[in-house]
């Protein structure tokens, strides 16, 4: 289906967040948000997506 | 000194992660400042996994980690970056930053401390980067804060402390409230003069990242908090008008 | 650093040895300064043989000897005094003070400059206190000093710089003479200050010895002047009007 | 005879620079000068005192 | 000038009624101030009818009527306090302090928007007392401000403008909204400066009730803040770091 | 106020002639500034005669002439200057300028006293450029100066009073001596400041011919050193740390 | 009856506010609160006292 | 005969600085130097030049 993701639109095929985030390969330590809404990693697998889901995987960076 | 949320912290230096020529520098600078506290923040991970390589070097500082929500203009945006924040950092503190204004970066105090108390009330250990507004600081302790963190002047400016006044109003409003300047300081005597006033850190980003030699500049920093924390525990002099000779004036030989 | 007459000095930091409540806490204060110079003055002897005393402790500091002509008035005094210092404290250095004002003790620029023409040719080195004035100091240089030693503020006022713009100017001026800011200093952010703007040393004697506690604000001082001499070697930022953002802004969630 | 030693008058013995201060006992670092002159320590058992002369004995001491 | 709520005032010096040795001097330390403004408050009558007494004088100064809020703590208390004003003075001006801190008088901005508010919507023209914070000015010209009056410094402190950097910033935000320095005036230099800073109005009072003549120093205040005004219209010259001859050096005679 | 040589003058601000952008504007700053004296130097006249035009508009002027030696390197070129000057404006008048460096334009006091010793026991009224240093003025009374108009900072700087504790210094040494802040002002608050600290004149050039719009900054100048004069007069309140009410709090009201 | 008038306890006649003005001789210009809310002028003669009520009576003042 | 004139060397016939005055027809309000030295007004007829005078002639001008 079509989502979008960190801004980006773009067609997946995984079902729940925590299959996007195997489907793009973000093992790392990374956190979650769906439609605004921070998704804990243990809720993960539990969030099933939906087409238009707009979805953020955010990781550490510099910041001062 | 002063613990910050139970913590107490191995020097009154926190530094910034950000706009370093390289991760090699930035870990030496880190080294030389002695810095106790790294600041650190969230973006998007993009399939490089730039994020992770950088988190492996920051762990590997040994410093306690604080996450901001640098560039976040409301309530909403804020709280939710804090908890994404306290997932991937694994801690409770968060530098909370509200900015109101896109020139000068400054504190919407207003959002910040609806914000800090939801931070709060869920058990973040909430750092505010506030102005040096007392009567905001008092409504930010109100919210469960434990620490302030009042701009010098505006972030990235380097132009010192803009309020001396108002700092040291802060200072003797709240004598047990760990104070931390954030944002201002471009020369180690502006980080100085901060500590000679009482305060219990500084925290500066840009001053060392954006010096010709951050390294060197790095270990100046590291000094200069030193020397104003240990000037607040001397006592100094008090400025006198007049001069007053410091070699004793009896015994002088007549010699004219 | 640069040499003062051909010496490396392991501090910039230059102390003085009066006002100390006790000979025991001007010697702590001396070895938590890291100080490299200490100055002295001569007076009457009396038959308890005090200067000798005095003499003994100083003289195990193990820091350069640099002897004053505090209080004189006059030209002639003032070279007396020093030809008297040199064979006591068997060096060539003096600090040549030549008080113009009663209040402010601030330099009589004129004996200074006939005063310092008259010790050079006689194989003195000359460390001048003088004022911030450049053309003063291009006499003094003139004369034969290879240091000069502006002052801040007036001896024993610690007020800190009260002309940054002179000072600068100075440095500009003569980029290869070593400069000790002398007398004003109170605080440590002001000996920071000096650093940073590029002097090469600082002396001071109240604003430690008059301390609440001296020992410590010595240690203040040690690294306030390290503090400011690595920002000049580090290339400070330049400060700015309007702020900028330390955490990048680009790869930011939409959060809101 | 008479003189002025550090700004005290005092009846001396001695008759030369050397020997007031071995009278004074000042045999420690101490520097001189008559009649504010200096006289160099080399010179003083040449230095004939003579009545009224001001003598200065100075020995280290606090500075700033 | 800017109209204060569509009026325009003859002086940019608005002058406090407080604190004056008569209601002679006050008289004509107005009269000299050439004030367009003068502040007023209410108090408890007695039976002697002193308020009476004081509205005759002050009413016959020919000059426009802003009553405060002063000394409210609470939002309750100062928009009852304004309500009674508005009666009592027959008109819609008021100057809203709404105090958060007793030794610094600084304002509460978190209840002094939330008053405001009130008042704007009840029809009020609001100037209110607040801090150079400029988020916080934001949210008072959305609550229906048309007027600013961020503070230099305390209450009576004679201090001066504290903050320069965030006057200019907040005269930078709001181009179009009058902008009127009110506390912390303690000489005409200070007015001088704010209105050179493009302010558009100083309020003060203890600067004039307290000095020794306050006859003489409401005068000067009156050319202080003419000059400032004047010379924010001629557009000054940009200081410089290095000198410049004012008279030609071409045409210089060869003498030496 | 006090007399120069024997003149009172009618306003503190002395005026320089140079850098209009037409005479006409030159005529008009004068007229609108008040000021009492003009400043105006020699240089070779052409075939044109251009200098013999400047004359008879300054003469118009109808303020006294205070002819400069500006751009002399040595006692010789300025007092052949001196003698010069004297005979083609036709006054004792002689502001006495030695430039000791060339980027500061600051005065070499040596050459100084010198030359002013020379004039003054020639028969002129030496108005001396000179420094803060009040040693140096004390040999510029003695040499026979009855008038001393230390710098602000450099000429065409605009940087304002570098040094205020040295200016008030002079002050209090030399209770009756007429004192003129000679070079550096920018702006207005500048003057009145200069003025507040009791100085009898300020001498400027730059500030008014370098302005947007000269005429009106002119005219701020005027009113800006009859602020600060008044200021001096009338006693000004003395800075406080903490804030104190204006209005009255006794008589307040319940409503809370 | 017993009111509290501008902080202190006093004993009344007047049963209205405008009573209250009169009998206190409060003819200037002036406002009024009871129990911390304003009472316009012309609202004044409805105004009914109730014993223990807390009346202010506001006049012009200096201030800054 | 040449002499320089303000900084630039001319040819004159005039013998003396009243002569050279005229001859470069200064009439107005200007003060005089040879080599270096001030000539006031009432010396100028007396003053003779010599070939390589140095000869300032001043008149007022703009100055700070």
């Amino acid at each position: 289906m079509k989502i979008t993701l960190n801004g980006e639109p773009i067609e997946v095929v995984a079902m729940t967040l925590s299959g996007l985030l195997e489907e793009q390969g973000q093992s790392g330590r990374v956190a979650t948000a769906v439609n605004e809404v921070f998704v804990p990693a243990n809720a993960r697998s539990e969030c099933r997506l939906a087409p238009g889901d707009r979805i953020e995987i955010l990781a550490p960076m510099q910041g001062g | 000194m002063k613990s910050f949320y139970g913590e107490t912290i191995s020097s009154p230096l926190m530094l910034g992660t950000a706009q370093y020529s390289s991760p090699a520098v930035l870990e030496r600078a880190f080294r030389e400042s002695g810095a106790s506290v790294a600041t650190v923040s969230l973006r998007r991970e993009g399939s490089g996994g730039a994020g992770q390589t950088f988190w492996a070097m920051v762990r590997d500082l040994g410093v306690r980690i604080l996450p901001n929500t640098a560039g976040c203009h409301s309530v909403k945006e804020a709280v939710t970056t804090a908890q994404m924040a306290r997932e991937v950092f694994d801690t409770p503190w968060i530098k909370l930053e509200l900015i109101g204004h896109a020139d000068s970066l400054q504190p919407d105090v207003f959002q910040l401390v609806e914000a800090a108390k939801i931070l709060a009330d869920d058990g973040f250990d909430v750092f505010p980067y506030t102005t040096d507004d007392l009567v905001v600081g008092e409504r930010l302790l109100e919210a469960g804060c434990e620490v302030l963190m009042p701009w010098g002047a505006p972030i990235g400016s380097g132009r010192g402390l803009q309020n001396e006044y108002a700092l040291r109003a802060l200072r003797a409003e709240f004598p047990d409230t760990p104070l931390v300047v954030d944002a201002g300081i471009g020369v180690p005597s502006h980080a100085t003069r901060a500590m000679e006033l009482g305060c219990d850190g500084v925290l500066l980003n840009t001053a060392v990242a954006k010096a010709g030699d951050p390294v060197t500049m790095a270990r100046a920093m590291a000094k200069a908090v030193e020397a104003g924390a240990l000037a607040h525990l001397a006592d100094p002099m008090e400025p006198r008008d007049m001069a007053e000779a410091s070699t004793p004036v009896i015994g002088k030989a007549f010699l004219s």
